[in-house]
């Protein structure tokens, strides 16, 4: 056989470049926000925009894993449910005479470990999809919430408690600061590390990346674990938002995460998106909302608006495909 | 036994064999799945006569099932789905939109026959479900996706058509409300028409090209496309006939309710697709029975029934149902597991 | 026009795919009552060919003919309901449906009037059409509890039930041991002697020569030629099929045997395979032979950490070896080339740096985060040093040719630091220029001190490469043969013998 | 913008004019869209704003969460609103969200269901807990001729209100005039028809000789009415609650449900459209004692509830075969 020189350099095209998806997001955002200061005047103050990303962000930091979780193909329901339990949980200890620090740490805790058994479940019983499992989980752990907290709601937290949710560090949002934070953390993690290619090798091939000595069960646990962990994140700065909690705070908010990530990106098919289009799809949901709601438009609308926006933006890249191969054909 | 066959063929007995024997015995452990489900039930109901001798009347059972009526319709529609590898989240919405249309119809039009009050209601169902249809079946949207969005889009229509406001029992003439409330032979018309809706609904299944290619595209979405069969077809239809029966379903929920709301039934699907995955559907495609949904339905529509009537407190009613959806599916698992090594011995033998 | 001599006929037809012209103005003839034979290398188009026939691709240019008529088919159903049947490549069964239902799925018996399928009908017709074959597992039964040579039959009954004119047989013969081969050859030849037409594809000149009367060759999805096959020389067929002459097929090797470094002792797995027992040395090629399932794969597998054993141990350099997951073994050092390398082997979505490097990527990585350049450096190296063909590292692996992707996983092994290669069936599916560019890179692999254990179904593969043979049946190991006494023979005397130890007295007490 | 300090509705700051497009703007925010008694709620509000000129912002989330809320809430301080009238999903949980509010300078108000004392400068309260506690009792046991077993169907476990009710309900039947009455339990529907169904059924079938039905909850006394109706117990169980005379209005008629109560949700909206103006305009600071003038509703003081203040619509209206058919066209 001939040796042969194999190429240095990956083809490098502009067209390529500006054609992912994540310009069409800023684009997205940038069109909503003309829109939203032409029909507001309020919109583009200084105050109001940071303090709407205070507004917005306490799920965002469940889309972080879901990134992952969706890469790999997988689904977490469970989420909402897992904000809930930490919550209570935490109040409740608080309520007991835990200080809040511990309080806090515990809530931490337990969603850590519902995440976790979430990804056990997933990955000892491979042949119920990741909807099933954590479909009942979802009921569960929830309903361990009712179970502790009965009819009551639990607050009187602390006053700096309230600080997470609602204070500002240097004119920024702490909770800005801190998804921010994350948001370069998991990004991170992602892209440029060992545990972010496996993540995607499990997405495109689980079977291949376990021949290639990938150890995809425990990474699965693992993101599972940290989307346990995560939800617990939300529900610190939920709860500081509310000042106080019930078992019946964040639902429907799988649903919405889900949606983010979807919108930004992430194709569970073949393990294809990135962190950006996730964050950027948080914040065009986000201004979206928080435009449309300056403007008063009905709860239904919205909901109208939201749905077709989701079609739209995972419709879009197929029906591009679909034009693409009929010329083909 | 080994070499029943290699004497005139020539091929080795090794792989090819008769399995009458073990068949049987796979087949008893499939079956079992569902003498486990019905066992299961029993169990339970036995339990909650001891607790409250009112349970097995012939009332509460009548009760029992004109309440999981409803739900099993839609079961048999999401099986359906379910078994072409997807799954449709926006079937509570589609109920509310077309419950609260066909209601606005009645309230305004009370002359109107009832079953033309059924038939807008199907009737806007299934324009609900065939544009899902499209989306999967033709754009190629993931199910879970496509739906979560129509929910929303459904979910706000119903609001928007009725403006903020219920249809209520007064408004309602009564030939609409005897829909769900009329009986024939003694039984409840809601009872009547989900069990009409089973056996058209096996017969299509198990009887007709249509169905049996539902059954193809889930269990092998690739050699279907091979064999000639449109697969974007049977998506199609799947998410239609889904759409038709939570049409049909809306109109029977508001019927029964006498009352039509915005957020009527919000949350709905969760519950559907319990049963369906009770009832042994596989969320892997290409798997489920009918008669496995109705044994989930009953026990979902048990448990709604029992845990108020043996006095459990509704703080733990949500624990014990998401625990026994959990415990069921995970034995689920491991029976299927028992027939797959069973499969596999079959093989070596 | 009246009816012509050919029962098929396709003139110029192109066919594009995306950045691939899978079909360049490709012509072909097939006689009524002949075998044709289409052969060529990976990738050469012949699968597409036969998915343009059977239309399930509509090509861009070109015209068919049907006994002299033209006609278009634009969906399979067309082309079912024209006569034409088609065996693909791949198994295409339904693994939930009964087998019956595998056979007539698309062209159901139905009552006219009702539109109720008849299943008795069926069931019957099916039994009736596996009887033929001589297969004897019930109709009834769901087709994914079948091995994959029964699925092959029921994909052959299946062509067979449309009582089909014209029947397309896609590599029929990859999954089938020679014994079920010759099986299969009867059938074709008996669906000739009535006047069907049959073309058949396989990378197996045996194939061809036992079966064929006619061979038209594709390279690179190009038409090269139709020949008679009684009148064209083995070696020029090579020469048309890869473009140049294969000199040597398999070569010499200089054995250099070092010392032992892997033996398995009385290794078990209940419902698989009992007492393998065998030993390997640093420099030797160890041939692992046998039928289709006879085990080998999984005693593989086992050894990777894929599965587990319950039975007997595996000594590695001197020490008992334990391991939980093919990451262990890679780290202990045995690799594993497993045998379907689109689902087991790659990431077909991910260039081919990324595969190479898949497997090692602790090494490329320094604070947590990958050194992309070293990684990118490696990868290179490796893949030029297999030879893949290709433009740069960052060419995607779904869009190389089979024998160019099993030169990468080649290449992901090499990035560890091995003393075991396991290769099961390297050379599956691969062309007959990529086969020696294998061969010689096993070969020079055992030369730099490797222990190999070779898995093959390929008689002259094994008796080409291997220092020593052992041969598997039902789950245990029949012979071991040293190269002296390694005879085609001697192999398929171990792999059949009834009179060997039954294996299964023993697994079916321990299940 | 944070911290518990109680003062922040400082009546003289001058920050919230609200009055960007020239007519100062007041906003409610009800607990979800799509239910009648709310839509009505907000139009009392906004018919008492416009009598008075200003301008009205109707709000309400698609589902009833106080997430949903506490982001209407910061997009309603954006548009710098004069004042915000609530009918809260939670009772603690829009606090920071509302003393975000307060400090800056609008007037916050809560209505129909409560916020906490700390979060609100009054609530406008539709009827004395007490007084429908005790009312529902009384009539309860006048339609079961004094003695027999009745029972509860609320709406969530979690409803505020339905709780502040049925805790006055028990108070009430602790009466030694009652002792043959007996409470034997306290169901809860959720506000979901089917679940409404199912437990108002099993009420029926756990207790076969129950005799009165509680339902302080829309959803769940229509459920109950069209349980008793296709079971045909008319006269044998008695029901009686709070509803919507539009929903009850055929059970009323049928003679299913004697009578029930529920005061007039337009009254509430716009009682509540004249306090919030009372409060913008400084004629009351929400201060016990205060006193202002509330259109066709006539005059009307702050009074003392628990630690904060409130404004008392007046008692539950009664709703028979009397009166209903007027009313159920209305609401
Ligand atoms: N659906 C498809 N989309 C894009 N490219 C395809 C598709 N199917 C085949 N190809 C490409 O067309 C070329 C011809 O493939 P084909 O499967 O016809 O080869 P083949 O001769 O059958 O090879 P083999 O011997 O490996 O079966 C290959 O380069 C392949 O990658
Ligand atoms: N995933 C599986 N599920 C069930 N049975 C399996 C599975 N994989 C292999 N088998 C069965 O286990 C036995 C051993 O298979 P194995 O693949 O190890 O054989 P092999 O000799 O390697 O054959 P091949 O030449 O096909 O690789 C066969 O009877 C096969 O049918
Ligand atoms: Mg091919
Ligand atoms: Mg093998």
């Amino acid at each position: 056989m001939e040796p042969r020189v194999l190429a240095n350099k990956k083809e490098f095209t502009f067209k390529s470049f500006f054609l992912q998806w994540e310009w069409l997001l800023v684009v997205l955002i940038l069109a909503v926000s003309v829109m939203n200061a032409s029909l507001s005047e309020y919109f583009l103050e200084y105050d109001n925009l940071r303090d709407a990303t205070m507004g917005f962000l306490d799920k965002a930091f469940i889309v972080l894993p879901m990134v992952f979780i969706i890469l790999m193909g997988d689904i977490d329901i469970s989420v909402a449910s897992i904000v809930t339990l930490s919550s209570v949980i935490m109040a409740d200890l608080f309520n007991h005479g835990l200080p809040m620090g511990w309080a806090m740490v515990a809530g931490l805790a337990v969603g850590t470990i519902c995440g976790w058994i979430n990804g056990m479940l997933v990955v000892r019983f491979k042949e119920l999809s990741s909807v099933i499992v954590t479909l009942a989980t979802m009921i569960i752990y929830r309903g361990i919430a009712y179970i502790l907290l009965k009819d009551q709601a639990s607050g009187k937290f602390p006053d700096w408690f309230q600080y997470l949710g609602w204070e500002y560090i240097g004119g920024i949002p702490f909770i800005l600061i801190a998804f921010a934070v994350c948001a370069i953390g998991f990004g991170w993690l992602l892209h440029k590390t060992v545990f972010g290619r496996r993540v995607y090798a499990i997405g495109n091939n689980a079977t291949a990346s376990r021949y290639s000595g990938v150890q995809v069960d425990k990474i699965k646990v693992l993101v599972f674990t940290l989307a346990g962990l995560m939800s617990a994140v939300t529900a610190m700065f939920l709860t500081s938002r509310m000042g106080s909690t019930r078992p019946n705070i964040a639902s429907g908010y799988e649903l919405e995460v889900i949606a983010m990530v979807v919108l930004g990106g992430i194709s569970t098919a073949g393990g294809k998106g990135r962190m950006i289009g996730a964050i950027l799809a948080v914040f065009l949901i986000g201004f979206l909302r928080y435009g449309l709601g300056l403007v008063n438009v009905s709860a239904q609308m919205l909901l109208i608006i939201l749905g077709l926006l989701l079609i739209l933006s995972v419709a879009i890249p197929q029906l591009k495909q679909r034009f693409a191969s009929m010329r083909r054909i | 036994m080994k070499r029943q066959i290699t004497e005139s063929a020539g091929v080795p007995g090794a792989q090819i064999n008769i399995g009458k024997p073990a068949r049987s015995v796979s087949e008893m452990i499939g079956k079992f799945r569902e003498l486990g489900l019905l066992g299961f039930i029993l169990l339970l109901s036995v339990g909650v006569q001891l607790r409250n001798p009112s349970f097995l009347t012939w009332e509460n059972i009548s009760d029992i099932a004109t309440n999981t009526a409803i739900l099993s319709i839609l079961a048999v529609g999401m099986m359906l789905v379910i078994i072409t590898r997807g799954i449709d989240l926006s079937i509570g919405a589609t109920l509310a939109v077309s419950g609260m249309i066909s209601a606005l119809l009645v309230s305004h039009y009370p002359g109107i026959h009832p079953l033309l009050a059924i038939a807008s209601g199907i009737g806007i169902g299934l324009i609900c479900g065939m544009v899902i249809g499209c989306l999967v079946a033709w754009v190629n949207i993931l199910p879970i996706i496509a739906t979560l969005g129509m929910m929303n889009v459904y979910r706000g229509l119903t609001f928007e058509a009725s403006g903020g406001k219920w249809v209520s029992a007064h408004q309602m003439p009564t030939g609409f409300k005897a829909i769900a409330t009329g009986t024939l032979f003694g039984v409840n018309n809601l009872i009547l028409i989900a069990v009409a809706i089973y056996i058209v609904a096996y017969y299509f299944i198990s009887h007709t090209r249509s169905g049996r290619r539902i059954y193809a595209v889930g269990s092998n979405p690739d050699s279907a496309t091979i064999s000639g069969i449109r697969s974007g077809r049977v998506l199609w239809l799947v998410y239609t006939i889904m759409g038709g029966l939570s049409g049909l379903a809306g109109v029977l929920w508001v019927s029964k309710f006498a009352s039509a709301q915005g957020d009527t039934a919000s949350g709905y699907e969760l519950s559907v697709i319990a049963a369906c995955v009770l009832g042994g559907v596989s969320i892997a495609g290409g798997v489920g029975k009918i008669s496995g949904i109705v044994l989930g339905s009953v026990l979902l529509g048990i448990l709604n029934n029992a845990l108020p009537m043996i006095d459990v407190s509704p703080f733990w009613q949500m624990f014990i149902q998401g625990t026994i959806i959990l415990i069921a599916v995970l034995i689920n698992a491991l029976v299927k597991r028992g027939i797959d090594r069973n499969h596999l011995m079959r093989r070596k033998i | 026009m009246a009816d012509s001599e050919y029962a098929l006929e396709l003139k110029g037809i192109t066919k594009i795919f995306p950045g691939i012209k899978a079909l360049d103005d490709v012509y072909f003839k097939l006689k009524t009552g002949e075998i044709h034979a289409l052969m060529g290398e990976n990738g050469a188009g012949k699968s597409t060919f036969i998915k343009v026939i059977t239309g399930v691709h509509a090509p861009e240019e070109g015209e068919m003919y049907l006994n002299g008529r033209q006609v278009a088919f634009n969906h399979p159903t067309d082309a079912q309901k024209a006569g034409i049947a088609a065996i693909y490549q791949h198994v295409t069964c339904y693994p939930d449906l009964s087998v019956t239902e595998n056979i007539f799925m698309g062209h159901e018996k139905i009552r006219r009037r009702t539109r109720c399928i008849l299943w008795d009908d069926m069931h019957k017709e099916a039994e009736r059409l596996l009887g033929e074959l001589g297969a004897g597992f019930d109709p009834r039964t769901p087709m994914g509890a079948l091995s994959v040579a029964e699925q092959q039959l029921v994909e052959i009954a299946k062509a067979l039930s449309v009582d089909a004119k014209i029947i397309i047989m896609d590599e029929p013969t990859a999954a089938l041991t020679s014994n079920e081969s010759e099986e299969l050859y009867r059938i074709a030849e008996r669906l000739r002697d009535n006047g069907a037409s049959i073309i058949f594809i396989s990378h197996r000149f045996e194939d061809m020569y036992r079966l064929a009367s006619k061979v038209t060759v594709f390279r690179d999805s190009k038409y090269i030629g139709t020949w008679n096959v009684d009148e064209i020389a083995n070696s020029d067929l090579i020469v048309a099929m890869v473009g140049r002459e294969i000199s040597q097929l398999f070569p010499k090797k200089e054995a250099n045997i070092g010392e032992e470094i892997l033996r398995v002792e009385g290794l078990g797995k209940a419902g698989y395979f009992a007492d393998v027992s065998f030993s390997l040395r640093r420099g030797e090629i160890l041939g692992l032979t046998g039928l289709v399932g006879a085990g080998r794969t999984e005693v593989c597998q086992t050894l990777f950490g894929v599965e587990r054993y319950d039975k007997g141990k595996v000594i590695f350099k001197g020490k008992e070896l334990k391991v939980r997951n093919p990451r262990d073994a890679m780290r202990q050092g045995i690799g594993y080339l497993s045998e379907d390398r689109q689902k087991q082997g790659l990431v077909l979505q991910w260039d081919i740096g990324r595969n190479i490097t898949l497997s090692a990527l602790e090494k490329f990585s320094g604070g947590g985060a990958i050194d992309k350049r070293k990684e990118l450096e490696v990868a290179k190296s490796l893949a030029e040093k297999v030879g893949v063909k290709a433009k740069s590292v960052f060419d995607l692996v779904s869009s190389l040719s089979g024998g160019n992707q099993q030169k990468v996983v080649f290449a992901k092994l090499l990035t560890a630091e091995l003393d075991v290669l396991i290769l099961d069936e390297p050379t599956k599916g691969v062309d007959v220029g990529a086969k020696s560019a294998i061969y010689e890179m096993i070969n020079e692999l055992a030369r730099s001190g490797y222990g190999i254990v070779l898995v093959s179904s390929e008689m002259p593969e094994v008796i080409g490469m291997c220092d020593r043979v052992a041969v598997m049946r039902e789950g245990r190991i029949t012979a071991m043969l040293d190269r002296e006494v390694l005879t085609q023979e001697a192999i398929l005397k171990a792999s059949m013998d009834d009179t060997a130890p039954g294996a299964l007295e023993g697994r079916r007490a321990e299940a | 913008a944070c911290g518990n300090n109680n003062n922040a509705g400082d009546s003289a700051s001058p920050a919230a004019s609200g009055d960007a497009g020239g007519k100062k703007k007041f906003a409610i925010i009800f607990k979800n869209t799509g239910n009648p008694y709310g839509e009505k709620q907000m139009d009392g509000y906004k018919n008492a704003i416009e009598e008075l000129g200003y301008e009205a912002i109707l709000k309400a989330p698609d589902q009833p969460t106080a997430e949903a809320q506490i982001a209407m809430i910061e997009e309603l301080i954006s548009q710098k609103v004069a004042a915000i009238g609530i009918a809260a999903n939670d009772p603690d949980a829009l606090q920071p969200a509302l003393e975000k509010a307060m400090k800056a300078g609008i007037k916050v108000l809560s209505l129909d269901s409560a916020v906490n004392a700390k979060s609100r400068l009054v609530h406008v309260n539709q009827a004395d807990p007490e007084l429908i506690g005790r009312t529902l009792i009384q009539g309860v046991v006048e339609m079961i001729g004094g003695s027999g077993e009745i029972a509860i169907l609320s709406a969530t476990s979690q409803a505020t209100n339905q709780n502040a009710w049925i805790e006055w309900m028990k108070k009430e039947l602790e009466d030694p005039k009652y002792k043959d009455v007996k409470l034997v339990k306290v169901a809860y529907g959720d506000d979901l028809r089917d679940k409404s169904v199912s437990e108002a059924e099993a009420l029926l079938k756990s207790y076969p000789d129950l005799k009165g039905i509680i339902a302080p909850t829309t959803v769940g006394i229509a459920a109950a009415g069209k349980v008793l109706t296709d079971k045909g117990l008319k006269g044998k169980v008695q029901l009686t609650g709070l509803g919507l005379p539009s929903e009850m209005a055929e059970y009323i008629e049928s003679g299913i449900c004697p009578w029930m109560y529920l005061w007039n949700p337009i009254d509430v909206g716009y009682l509540s459209g004249y306090t919030a103006a009372a409060l913008v305009d400084g004629k009351i600071t929400g201060k016990v004692g205060d006193k202002f003038t509330a259109g066709t509703l006539g005059d009307k003081e702050v009074i003392q509830d628990g630690e904060g203040t409130q404004i008392m619509l007046g008692a539950p209206f009664k709703f028979d075969a009397s009166n209903i058919a007027e009313w159920k066209t209305v609401y």
